[in-house]
C-alpha cells in the first residue's frame, strides 16, 4: 500500500504518536500493576501508580550529566528507537485501519530484527561508557538472546507455516472467529515454546543475570543517567509493551479493541511475572543450556506439530 | 584535549601521575540553576521529592537500618523511594553510620559521582560528633566538613522510624526548594576539598571523580 | 661435398659416432691438456643436442622418419634404429638436459677424464635405448647404460656412495640378465629380433615360453623404472650420486627405457592392466612415503620414481584406450614436465648441497633461486602454465571417457600427496632459518652458471607450457594474460611500492576489462564484483609504503586470472584460470608475515579442491563429451555426480563446514590489505563457480533436489559454525575471517534452494558481503596498522583515536547482521522467505539460530576494539591513513544506496537469474513481495530514519537545559574505586565465557582435530610403505626375484 | 598432650606453659626458636592450621609479644604459641612460607605495629590505612585521642557521661547518687 499525499503521511504519522503515547503509557502503569501486585503479594503497599511517570520526570529534570562520547550520548536514542520502530512495524488494534501503524512497510520478520536495532545501538553506548560490567551485561544478555532465539523462532516458522504467512495483520486475522481459533488453541505446541523465550525475553527471574543489580550494578545502563536514564525508563515499558503486543497478535488473537488489547497483554505479563517472583535466578550459562533444551525441544514439536497434525 | 587542560576552569589533580592525568577529567564542576520558570522547577522539586533513589552503599553498621525500610513494616517503596546500585543514577546517599578515613574517599568519590540535585542524608551519631568512634584514629568526627549534608538523624543506632522522619522532612525541604546541598559543595569545593585532602593522605584520584 | 659431410654428420647416426669419436678422443686430448679434453666434451655433448635437434626439425617440417641399418647388415650384428617425431623429440630434449647436466656437473667431471668418457657413453646409451628397432640392441644398450651409470656413480669414493653403486649394479644386472633371457625366448619363438618384426609376428609368441618370455622382458624394464616395492637400490642411488649424475638416472635412464617399453607395449597387450597397476602403485605409494621423508635428495627420489610411474601409466592407459595421439600431449607433456622440473631440481639440490629439506633454509636468502624452486615444484604438481597441467588435464579426460574413476582417483590423490611434501619442502626453504639452527651451515656457494642451468630449465618449462596451450583448446591470449600481466608487474618490481600499485591498478584495469568487457549475465555481475570490486580494495594497498616485492606481480595475476576465469567458456579454461588463482593467491598469503604455515594448509584444500572440480569436469566431459561449460547440463545421469564434485570443490573452497581449517589461519596471516581481497574478491571466485554450475547443472539439468538439500544444510551449518568459532577468537583477523565462513554459509544455502528467490538472496549477499567485508577487513588493516597488534583485548577504546574507522565498521557490521535498515536484511528476508518456500524449515531454524550468534562477535568486535578503555599506549594513535580509508567510503555509500533502493541491485540481479528460473518478483511499488510478506526497503529506511531522528531531536534539546560535562576513559563509576589500568579495567579477554561453559564443546576444533589424524595416520601408512626398505642388497636383489615370480604368477603363470 | 609439651621444652626451651581454656594451651618460646617450633608442629604434630597471628604490646617491659594460634584438626586442640621480640627493634620471621596466608598477618602487624617480617611478600603496601604517616596506631605510646581531635577535630557541645553513672540517672531517677 502505497501513501499518495503528503496528508495522509501525516495521518498516520499522527495516529501513530497516539498509538505510541497509549502504548507507553500502558506499558508504565502495567509496570506499576505489576509492581503494585508483587508487592501485596509480600504484604506491601507498593509504588504509587503514578510512581514510573515521577521517576521518568525526576530523571528528566537531573541538572547535571556527563558524557562518556558520541556513541555514549547516541546510546538511548539508538534504544528508544528501536523501542518505537519496533511498535510502528505493528499493527497494533486488528481492523482499525489507525492503529496499524506502519505494518504496511514489512512483516513479521521485519520486527523480529528490527528488535536488535536497539540493544545493538545501546549496547554500543554502553560499551562506550568504558565501564566493564556494562560490557559484561551485555555479553551475558546477548548470550542469552541467541538462546532464547531458537525457541522463539521455531515457533514463529511453526506459525508461518500454520498460517502460510509473515503478515502479522494476516496472522491475527486467522484467529478471528472466537477463542477457538487462537494460536493457542490451534497450535498450543508453538505458544509453549515462545512463552518459555518469553520468560528469557522480558529479563525476570530466572533469566536477568545480565541486569544483575548487586553483582554488575545493572549492567548496561549502569554508566546511564539523566535524560539518558529517561530515555531508557521510557523504552523499558514502550518496548515491553510492544512485545506484549506482538505476542498477543501472534497467539492470543490480537485485539480489537484497546481494552481487549489491555486485559490480554497483562495476562501474558502475568506469565513472566508469576514464574519471575516464583524462581531464582539462572546462572548465565545454565539459562543458555536451559532454552537450548526443553523449551527448543517444544519448539522442534511444534513445528512437527504443525506439518503433521495442522497439515 | 589535552589543549585545555589547565585553565581557571580546571583542577589540578595533583595526586595523579603524568599518565593518569589524561585518563581523568579535570574539570572544575559548575554549580547549576533553577529553571526560570518557576512553575516547572517546582514540578522539577516535586518529582525529585517523589522519586528518591538512594545510593545502595552501606558506608557503616547504621546501613542495617536501612534494611527494613524495605520491609512489610515500613515498605519504603510507597513513598516512591528505591534502591539504586549506581551513583549515576541515585539521588540520595544516606551515609550509613560512622566514617573511616578509608570510607571517606569512596564517599566522595561515589557522591561526586552522583548527579545533581542530589541530597545526603547522615544516619547516627558518628558523622555527626564521631559518637563513639570520637577518639578513634581513622573515624571522622564531623562529615559536614568533608560533603555537604542536608539531614542529620542522630541516635545510636537510630530506629527506622526516625530514618523514615528524616526522608520524608527531606521530601519536604526538597519540595521547598532547600535542599541545595550540591550546589554548595560545588560553590565551596576548595574548602571542601582542603578538608578531604587532610586526613586522606593518600589522594590518589582526581580532585574531582566526574 | 661440405654440404654431404654436415649432412652426414647431422646424420642421427652421427650421435654414435661423434659420442664414440670423442669418448675415443678424450683420454688422448686429456694426456695434452685437461682443458681441451673438457672442451672437447662439451662440444660434443653440443653436438649431440644439436643433431638431434636439427633432424628434429626436420621431421616436423614433415620429412619421413629416418632408418637406421648400419653397415649393411641386418641385426642383430647391425644396429637398427629409426628417428621419427617421438624419438627426435626424446632424444633432443634428453640430449638439451644431458649437456645443461654436463655444465652443472662440470666441476666435479673435470676431475677424471674418465669421468668425462663415461657419461658422453652413458648419453649415448639412452640415446640408443630410445632409437634402436632392435631387441638385441636394446639389451646392448641397456647394458652400456648401467655399466656407465654404475661407474659414474662409483666416481665419489665415499662408502654410501659405493655401496649404492653396488646395490645398483646388482639390480640391473639382474634385470639385464631377464633382459636377455626374454630377447633369447622371443627369438626361439618369432626368429627375429626387430621389434617391428616381432610386433608383425606378435602371434607367435605365445604357450608358457611366449608368456615367461613377455615377462622376463617387461620384468626387467619395469624393474628399471623401479616399480614400488623393488626400488630401494634405486633410491639409494638418488640420495646419493652426485645431483648431475643422480638427475640424469631420474630423467635421462628412466626416459630412456620408459620408451623401451613403449616400443614394447604392443607385445604385452595382455599385461597392460598389470602395468597399470604396477605403475599406478608405485605413484601412489612413493608419494605417500614421501610424506615422511625428511632428506631432500631421497625426496627427489621418491618424487622421480612417482613421477615415472605416471608417466608409465599414462602411457599403458592411452596404449590401452587407444587414444596415442593424445601421447603427444599426455606423455609428452608430463615427460618434458618431468625431464626439466626433476632434472632442475637435482640440480638446484647439488646447489643447495643439503641433506636435509629444514636446511634447505638457506635459499631464503636467494630469492631468484626461490623462485626457480617454487615454479618447478609448481610444475611437477601440474599447476599451471606449465606442461604438465595440459598433460594432467588430458589424462584424466581420457580417463574419464572409459569411466576409470577409481584411476582417476588414484591419480589425484597421488597428486594431492606429492603436493604436500613438496609444497612443504618449499616452504622450509621459504621460512628461512625460523625452524632450524642453520647458521652453523656455511653460507651457499654457488657458481654462476649453476643456477644458469635451473634457470634455463625452468624458462623452458615456462616456454612449453605456454606453447602447449595452443595445442589445446584454449583462447590462448586471454588465459595466458595473467601470467602476461604478472611478468609485465616483475619487470617493474624495482619501483616503489606505492607506484607500482598504481601500475598494476592499471595494468589489471586494462587486462581485466578488456577480458570482461563483452560478457553477459552472471559472468558480468562477477565480473563488477572480481575484477571492479578487486581493483577498488587493491586502492586500499596504497596504505603499505615499503616496496613489496614480489607482492604485486603475484596480485596482477591473481586479479587478472579472477578475470580470465569468467571469461572461460571451457572446463579446461575455467580450470587452467582456478588453478593460477589458486597458486598466485597462495604466494600472496606466504608472503604475510607468518604466512607461510597456514599458506601451505590453504594450498593443500585449494588442490584438493581443485581435484574435486578436476575430477567432475572429467566426468562431466565423459558423459558430454564436450568441454563447454554450458554443456555441462547435458550430463543426463552423471549430473548429480558432476554436481556433488563441482560443488564440493567450491564449498572446500569457500570454507565450507569441517573443511575450514585452511580458512582462518590464512585470513588472518596473510597481509592485512590482501586479506580484504581474500575474503571479499576471491571467495567470491567460489561462488561464482557455485552459481555457475548450480545454473548449468541444477537447472538445466534439473538435478534432483536431494544434492542441493545437501548442499544447504553444508551451507548452514557452515553458517552456524562459522559463527560459532568468530564468538570465541581474540584475533581481530580471525574473528573477521570465520564471520566470512560464516556469511558464505547463507550463500551457498541461497544457491542450494535452486529457486529465483533463494539466488537472488545469495547474489544479493555475495554483493553485500562485497560491500561490508571489504569495509571491515581494510578497517582491521587500518587498526592494524596503527596498533600494530591483532589480539582484540590489547586493543580498546580506539573510537576516540579513529572515528571514522568506527563509523565505517559499525554500518558494515549493522549490514551484515541484518539489522534493518540496512541492506543485511534484504539478504535475510529473502532467504528466510526462499527457505519457508521450499519448506526447508530446519534450515531456517538454524539460520535464524546463526544470525542471532553472529551479533556476539559483531558485538565483541566493536566493543573490545572501539569502546571500552584505551590502552596507555595507544592514546597518541591517529585515524587510519586517508588512501585505507577512501575505498571504505565508496564501499559505504554503495551500502546506504542499496539499503534504501534494493531495486536498483535486485532488479539487475533478477534479469541475470531470469534466464534460468523465472522470476518470482513481485513488485509493488517499492514494496517487494513475497509469498509470506513484503519488504519495503525504502519505507522501513525513512521510518526508521524518523524514529532515530525524533528522540536525537528531543536529546539534543534536553541538552541545552543540561550541563553535560565530557568525561575521559577513567571517570566510571567502579564500585567506589578508581581504574587503575585501563588493562585492569576493559573486559576483553575471553569475553564470551559463559557462553564457551554452555555451548562451547560444540566449537572445540573437531575438524582440525581430524585432519591432524589424516595426516597422522598417512604419515604412520607412508613409514609402513618404507618397511621393504632394508638398505641390503641382497634383500633387493631378493625382492627382484621375488618381484618377478609375482608378476609371473599374477600373469597366468597359475594356469600353467 | 603433656608428653608433647615435655618433649617440647626439651627440644626448643619452651616456658610459661598455661593452659588459658581447656582445649587453648598457651606456652612461649625463645624468638630464635619459634620458626623451628611452628614447623615441627605442623609438619609433626598435626598443627596444620594457622588461626591467626597477632601481637600484644607490652610497652612497660619494653617488648612486642607475638602469638601463633595454631590449631589440631586431629584433637581439636589449639596452641597459643607466643614470642617475645624487642619492641624498640621489632623484627621477626616471616612464616609465609609455613602458611601463604600468613603474609596477611604480617602486612597487618606491620601497619598496625610496625613489626618488620622481612622477606614477606608485599610489606610495604598499605594493608588498612591508606597513606598512614604516623607511628603506627596500635603502639602504645600512639595517643589516639589527640591524634583523633587534631587530625578530624571535635564538635562543640559534645558531651562524655559516664555510662555507668548516666544510666543510672536515666533510669532510676529518684535514686540519687549513691549505690
Amino acid at each position: 500500500m502505497i501513501y499518495a499525499s503528503m496528508s495522509e503521511w501525516f495521518g498516520r504519522v499522527g495516529y501513530f504518536g497516539l498509538t505510541l503515547l497509549i502504548v507507553t503509557v500502558y506499558g508504565l502503569l502495567v509496570g506499576a500493576l505489576i509492581e503494585r501486585i508483587i508487592a501485596k503479594v509480600q504484604g506491601r503497599v507498593g509504588i504509587p501508580y503514578s510512581q514510573p511517570f515521577i521517576n521518568i520526570a525526576k530523571t528528566f529534570f537531573k541538572r547535571t550529566a556527563v558524557s562518556h562520547g558520541i556513541m555514549f550520548y547516541l546510546g538511548p536514542v539508538f534504544r528508544i528507537a528501536g523501542g518505537i520502530g519496533t511498535l510502528a512495524f505493528i499493527p497494533v488494534i486488528y481492523g482499525s485501519e489507525m492503529f496499524s501503524n506502519f505494518s504496511m512497510a514489512g512483516d513479521l520478520f521485519l520486527v523480529i530484527y528490527f528488535m536488535f536495532f536497539g540493544q545493538l545501538g545501546m549496547a554500543l553506548g554502553a560499551g562506550e561508557s568504558g565501564h566493564p560490567y556494562s560490557a559484561i551485561g551485555i555479553a551475558r544478555g546477548l548470550s542469552q538472546m541467541t538462546a532464547y532465539e531458537v525457541p522463539f523462532a521455531l515457533a514463529v516458522i511453526s506459525i508461518v507455516i500454520q498460517y502460510d504467512t509473515l503478515s502479522i495483520t494476516e496472522i491475527v486475522a486467522a484467529q478471528q472467529g472466537g477463542w477457538q481459533n487462537w494460536t493457542v488453541i490451534t497450535n498450543w505446541v508453538a505458544t509453549l515454546a515462545a512463552m518459555l523465550a518469553f520468560l528469557g525475553m522480558t529479563g525476570y527471574s530466572p533469566f536477568d543475570i545480565f541486569l544483575a543489580p548487586q553483582e554488575i550494578p545493572i549492567g548496561p545502563p549502569t554508566e546511564f543517567h539523566s535524560a539518558y536514564l529517561s530515555f531508557l525508563q521510557i523504552n523499558r515499558a514502550l518496548f515491553g509493551a510492544t512485545k506484549l503486543v506482538l505476542f498477543m497478535n501472534l497467539f492470543f488473537g490480537g485485539a480489537t479493541g484497546w481494552v481487549e488489547l489491555m486485559i490480554k497483554t497483562l495476562l501474558i505479563y502475568m506469565v513472566a511475572i508469576v514464574v519471575g517472583v516464583a524462581f531464582p535466578r539462572f546462572r548465565v550459562d545454565q539459562g543458555i543450556r536451559f532454552f537450548f533444551k526443553i523449551p527448543t525441544l517444544i519448539g522442534i514439536m511444534s513445528i512437527v506439530y504443525v506439518q503433521m497434525v495442522l497439515a | 584535549m589535552s589543549k585545555d587542560r589547565s585553565s581557571k576552569n580546571t583542577m589540578e589533580n595533583s595526586g595523579l601521575s603524568a599518565d593518569e592525568q589524561l585518563l581523568f577529567c579535570n574539570a572544575r564542576p559548575e554549580p547549576y540553576k533553577p529553571y526560570s520558570i518557576k512553575a516547572v522547577e517546582d514540578f522539577a522539586n516535586w518529582a525529585r521529592a517523589n522519586s528518591l533513589w538512594i545510593l545502595a552503599f552501606g558506608t557503616g553498621c547504621c546501613s542495617i537500618e536501612l534494611r527494613p525500610l524495605m520491609t512489610a513494616r515500613f515498605d519504603i517503596s510507597r513513598f516512591g523511594i528505591a534502591g539504586r546500585p549506581t551513583p549515576r543514577q541515585s539521588s540520595v546517599f544516606i551515609i550509613g553510620g560512622y566514617v573511616s578515613v578509608k570510607t571517606l574517599k569512596r564517599i566522595i568519590r561515589s557522591y561526586e559521582q552522583m548527579q545533581g540535585p542530589k541530597f545526603i542524608i547522615a544516619l547516627g551519631s558518628c558523622p555527626a560528633n564521631g559518637g563513639m568512634y570520637f577518639d578513634s584514629y581513622n573515624t571522622i568526627n564531623q562529615f559536614d566538613l568533608y560533603l555537604p549534608v542536608d539531614m542529620y538523624v542522630t541516635g545510636c543506632m537510630p530506629r527506622p522510624e526516625a530514618l523514615l522522619a528524616a526522608i520524608m522532612e527531606l521530601k519536604e525541604d526538597i519540595k521547598a526548594g532547600n535542599c541545595d546541598g550540591a550546589n554548595r559543595y560545588v560553590e565551596n569545593l576548595d574548602w571542601y576539598k582542603a578538608n578531604q585532602k587532610k586526613v586522606i593522605k593518600n589522594w590518589d584520584m582526581p580532585d574531582y571523580n566526574w | 661435398m661440405m654440404n654431404s659431410l654436415l649432412d652426414m654428420l647431422l646424420h642421427p647416426l652421427g650421435i654414435y659416432v661423434i659420442a664414440l669419436g670423442a669418448g675415443f678422443l678424450i683420454p688422448l686430448f686429456d694426456r695434452a691438456h685437461r682443458g681441451s679434453a673438457v672442451l672437447l666434451f662439451i662440444a660434443a655433448l653440443a653436438a649431440l643436442a644439436t643433431i638431434a635437434g636439427v633432424n628434429l626439425l626436420a621431421i616436423i617440417k614433415g620429412a619421413p622418419p629416418i632408418f637406421i641399418e648400419t653397415a649393411g647388415i641386418s641385426p642383430p650384428f647391425s644396429i637398427n634404429m629409426r628417428f621419427g617425431l617421438f624419438e627426435g623429440g626424446v632424444v633432443f630434449a634428453l640430449n638439451s638436459v644431458a649437456f645443461l647436466a654436463a655444465l652443472h656437473l662440470l666441476g666435479s667431471l673435470r676431475k677424471h677424464a674418465s669421468a668425462l668418457l663415461l657419461y658422453l657413453i652413458m648419453v649415448m646409451g639412452i640415446n640408443g635405448m630410445i632409437m634402436t628397432r632392435d631387441l638385441f640392441n636394446l639389451f646392448i644398450f641397456i647394458e652400456i647404460t648401467s655399466l656407465a651409470t654404475y661407474a659414474l656413480i662409483g666416481m665419489e669414493r665415499t662408502g654410501s656412495v659405493l655401496a649404492a653403486g653396488f646395490k645398483y649394479i646388482i639390480a640391473t644386472s639382474i634385470a639385464s640378465a631377464f633382459f636377455l633371457l626374454g630377447t633369447v625366448f622371443i627369438y626361439y619363438q618369432t626368429g627375429t629380433l626387430n621389434i617391428d618384426d616381432i610386433i608383425v609376428h606378435s602371434d607367435l609368441i605365445q604357450g608358457p615360453i611366449g608368456l615367461i618370455a613377455s615377462l622376463f622382458l617387461l620384468t626387467s624394464l619395469l624393474i628399471e623404472l623401479k616399480p614400488y616395492p623393488a626400488n630401494g637400490w634405486g633410491l639409494d642411488v638418488y640420495e646419493t650420486a652426485p645431483s648431475g649424475i643422480a638427475s640424469l638416472i631420474s630423467v635421462g635412464v628412466s626416459s630412456g627405457v620408459l620408451f623401451a617399453l613403449y616400443k614394447l607395449l604392443p607385445l604385452m597387450g595382455d599385461f597392460l592392466p598389470s602395468i597399470a597397476l604396477i605403475s599406478g602403485v608405485t605413484f601412489l605409494a612413493s608419494n605417500i612415503i614421501g610424506l615422511k621423508q625428511g632428506n631432500a635428495r631421497r625426496l627427489l627420489g621418491y618424487s622421480s620414481i612417482g613421477q615415472m610411474g605416471l608417466l608409465t601409466m599414462a602411457l599403458v592407459m592411452l596404449q590401452q584406450l587407444d587414444a596415442m595421439d593424445m601421447a603427444i600431449i599426455v606423455v609428452g607433456g608430463l615427460f618434458i614436465n618431468h625431464l626439466l622440473a626433476k632434472a632442475g631440481l637435482f640440480w638446484l639440490a647439488g646447489i643447495v648441497n643439503r641433506e636435509q629439506i629444514n636446511d634447505w633454509s638457506a635459499l631464503s636468502q636467494h630469492p631468484w633461486l626461490l623462485f626457480l624452486f617454487g615454479s618447478m615444484i609448481a610444475a611437477l604438481i601440474g599447476l599451471p602454465p606449465f606442461p604438465g597441467f595440459w598433460g594432467k588435464w588430458e589424462l584424466i579426460m581420457q580417463l574419464a571417457t572409459a569411466d576409470y574413476y577409481g584411476w582417476i582417483l588414484l591419480v589425484l590423490a597421488g597428486s594431492l600427496l606429492e603436493a604436500a611434501y613438496l609444497f612443504r619442502w618449499f616452504t622450509r626453504a621459504w621460512q628461512g632459518d625460523i625452524t632450524t639452527g642453520t647458521a652453523g651451515l656455511p653460507a651457499l656457494r654457488i657458481r654462476f652458471w649453476q643456477p644458469a642451468t635451473v634457470g634455463i630449465a625452468v624458462f623452458l618449462l615456462y616456454v612449453m607450457g605456454s606453447g602447449m596451450a595452443t595445442l589445446m583448446d584454449v583462447t590462448v591470449p586471454a588465459f595466458l594474460l595473467p601470467l602476461a600481466a604478472g611478468l609485465a608487474m616483475l619487470l617493474v618490481d624495482g619501483l616503489p611500492g606505492r607506484l607500482k600499485n598504481i601500475v598494476m591498478l592499471l595494468i589489471v584495469g586494462f587486462f581485466g576489462i578488456g577480458l570482461t568487457h563483452n560478457l553477459t549475465g552472471i559472468n558480468l555481475l562477477f565480473s563488477y564484483l572480481l575484477v571492479g570490486g578487486g581493483l577498488l580494495i587493491s586502492i586500499g594497498a596504497l596504505y603499505r609504503k615499503d616496496n613489496r616485492r614480489g607482492f604485486y606481480p603475484l596480485l596482477a595475476v591473481l586479479l587478472v586470472s579472477l578475470a580470465a576465469l569468467l571469461r572461460a567458456r571451457t572446463s579446461l579454461e575455467f580450470f587452467f584460470s582456478w588453478e593460477l588463482m589458486t597458486l598466485s593467491s597462495y604466494l600472496l598469503i606466504a608472503v604475510g608475515r607468518n604466512g607461510l604455515k597456514p599458506a601451505l594448509s590453504y594450498l593443500l584444500f585449494s588442490l584438493g579442491a581443485a581435484y574435486f572440480i578436476f575430477a567432475g569436469f572429467a566426468v562431466a566431459f565423459a558423459a558430454t563429451g564436450s568441454l563447454l561449460l554450458a554443456d555441462l547440463g547435458d550430463a543426463g545421469e552423471q549430473a548429480g555426480l558432476v554436481f556433488g564434485l563441482l560443488a564440493a570443490g567450491f564449498v572446500i573452497k569457500l570454507g565450507g563446514f569441517g573443511l575450514h581449517i585452511w580458512l582462518p589461519g590464512s585470513y588472518a596471516e596473510a597481509d592485512d590489505d590482501f586479506t580484504a581481497i581474500l575474503s571479499s574478491v576471491v571467495s567470491k571466485a567460489g561462488i561464482f563457480g557455485l552459481v555457475t554450475i548450480a545454473a548449468y547443472l541444477g537447472v538445466q539439468a534439473d538435478i534432483g533436489l536431494d544434492p542441493a538439500y545437501v548442499l544447504g544444510w553444508i551451507g548452514i551449518l557452515t553458517a552456524t559454525f562459522g559463527a560459532l568459532m568468530a564468538v570465541f577468537q581474540e584475533d581481530i583477523k580471525r574473528l573477521v575471517a570465520y564471520s566470512s565462513m560464516g556469511q558464505l554459509g547463507y550463500i551457498v544455502t541461497g544457491v542450494a534452494l535452486m529457486s529465483h528467490l533463494g539466488w537472488i538472496s545469495a547474489l544479493y549477499t555475495t554483493v553485500n558481503h562485497f560491500l561490508f567485508k571489504g569495509i571491515l577487513f581494510l578497517a582491521v588493516a587500518g587498526i592494524i596498522l596503527r596498533t600494530n597488534e591483532r589480539l582484540m583485548y590489547k586493543m580498546g577504546g580506539l573510537i576516540k583515536n579513529m572515528p571514522v574507522t568506527f563509523t565505517f565498521t559499525m554500518i558494515a557490521i549493522i549490514a551484515m547482521s541484518g539489522v534493518p535498515p540496512l541492506s543485511g536484511y534484504g539478504g535475510k528476508w529473502m532467504l528466510f522467505n526462499a527457505l519457508m518456500d521450499k519448506g526447508w524449515y530446519w534450515i531456517a531454524a538454524l539460520a535464524f539460530f546463526s544470525s542471532a550468534v553472529a551479533f556476539l562477535y559483531m558485538f565483541r568486535l566493536l566493543q573490545t576494539v572501539f569502546l571500552g578503555q584505551r590502552k596507555l599506549e595507544h592514546a597518541k594513535l591517529r585515524e587510519a591513513p586517508a588512501i585505507l580509508l577512501a575505498p571504505q567510503v565508496i564501499l559505504i555509500a554503495a551500502i546506504m544506496v542499496i539499503s534504501a533502493y534494493p531495486k536498483l541491485l535486485l532488479d539487475p540481479l533478477s534479469a541475470t537469474i531470469d534466464p534460468w528460473i523465472a522470476s518470482t518478483l513481485v513488485w509493488e511499488g517499492t514494496s517487494l513481495v513475497s509469498h509470506y510478506g513484503n519488504w519495503n526497503a525504502p519505507m522501513i529506511m525513512a521510518i526508521v530514519g524518523g524514529v532515530w531522528m525524533i528522540p536525537l531531536i528531543i536529546l539534543l534539546l534536553v541538552s541545552l537545559t543540561l550541563k553535560i560535562q565530557k568525561v575521559e576513559q577513567f571517570n566510571i563509576v567502579f564500585a567506589a574505586e578508581r581504574p587503575r589500568r585501563p588493562e585492569e579495567t576493559h573486559f576483553a579477554y575471553n569475553f564470551f565465557a559463559h557462553y564457551d561453559r554452555a555451548i562451547g564443546f560444540l566449537v572445540r576444533p573437531r575438524a582440525t582435530a581430524f585432519w591432524n589424524a589424516t595426516v597422522e595416520w598417512t604419515h604412520t601408512f607412508g613409514s609402513s610403505l618404507r618397511i621393504f626398505y632394508t638398505g641390503n642388497g641382497q634383500t633387493y636383489a631378493l625382492f627382484i626375484i621375488m618381484y618377478f615370480i609375482g608378476m609371473f604368477l599374477v600373469n597366468g603363470g597359475l594356469e600353467l | 598432650m603433656n608428653t608433647l609439651l615435655d618433649r617440647l621444652a626439651t627440644d626448643f626451651g619452651i616456658y610459661d606453659i598455661s593452659d588459658r581454656k581447656p582445649a587453648i594451651t598457651t606456652l612461649k618460646v625463645e624468638k630464635q626458636q619459634a620458626e623451628r617450633l611452628i614447623r615441627e608442629l605442623r609438619d609433626r604434630e598435626g598443627y596444620t592450621h594457622l588461626n591467626f597471628i597477632t601481637c600484644i604490646d607490652y610497652i612497660e617491659q619494653g617488648i612486642f609479644t607475638l602469638v601463633y594460634m595454631l590449631h589440631n584438626y586431629g584433637d581439636k586442640s589449639t596452641l597459643g604459641v607466643e614470642v617475645d621480640i624487642d619492641r624498640e627493634n621489632a623484627e621477626m620471621t616471616s612464616i609465609h612460607t609455613l602458611w601463604a596466608q600468613a603474609w596477611t598477618y604480617q602486612r597487618e602487624l606491620r601497619e598496625m605495629f610496625g613489626i618488620n617480617f622481612p622477606g614477606s611478600p608485599r610489606q610495604e603496601e598499605d594493608f588498612c590505612l591508606e597513606g598512614w604517616d604516623d607511628i603506627p596506631p596500635m603502639r602504645r605510646e600512639f595517643n589516639t585521642k589527640t591524634y583523633s581531635t587534631e587530625t578530624f577535630g571535635h564538635r562543640e557541645g559534645r558531651v562524655s557521661e559516664d555510662p555507668r553513672e548516666h544510666m543510672k540517672a536515666q533510669l532510676y531517677p529518684t535514686r540519687g547518687g549513691d549505690n
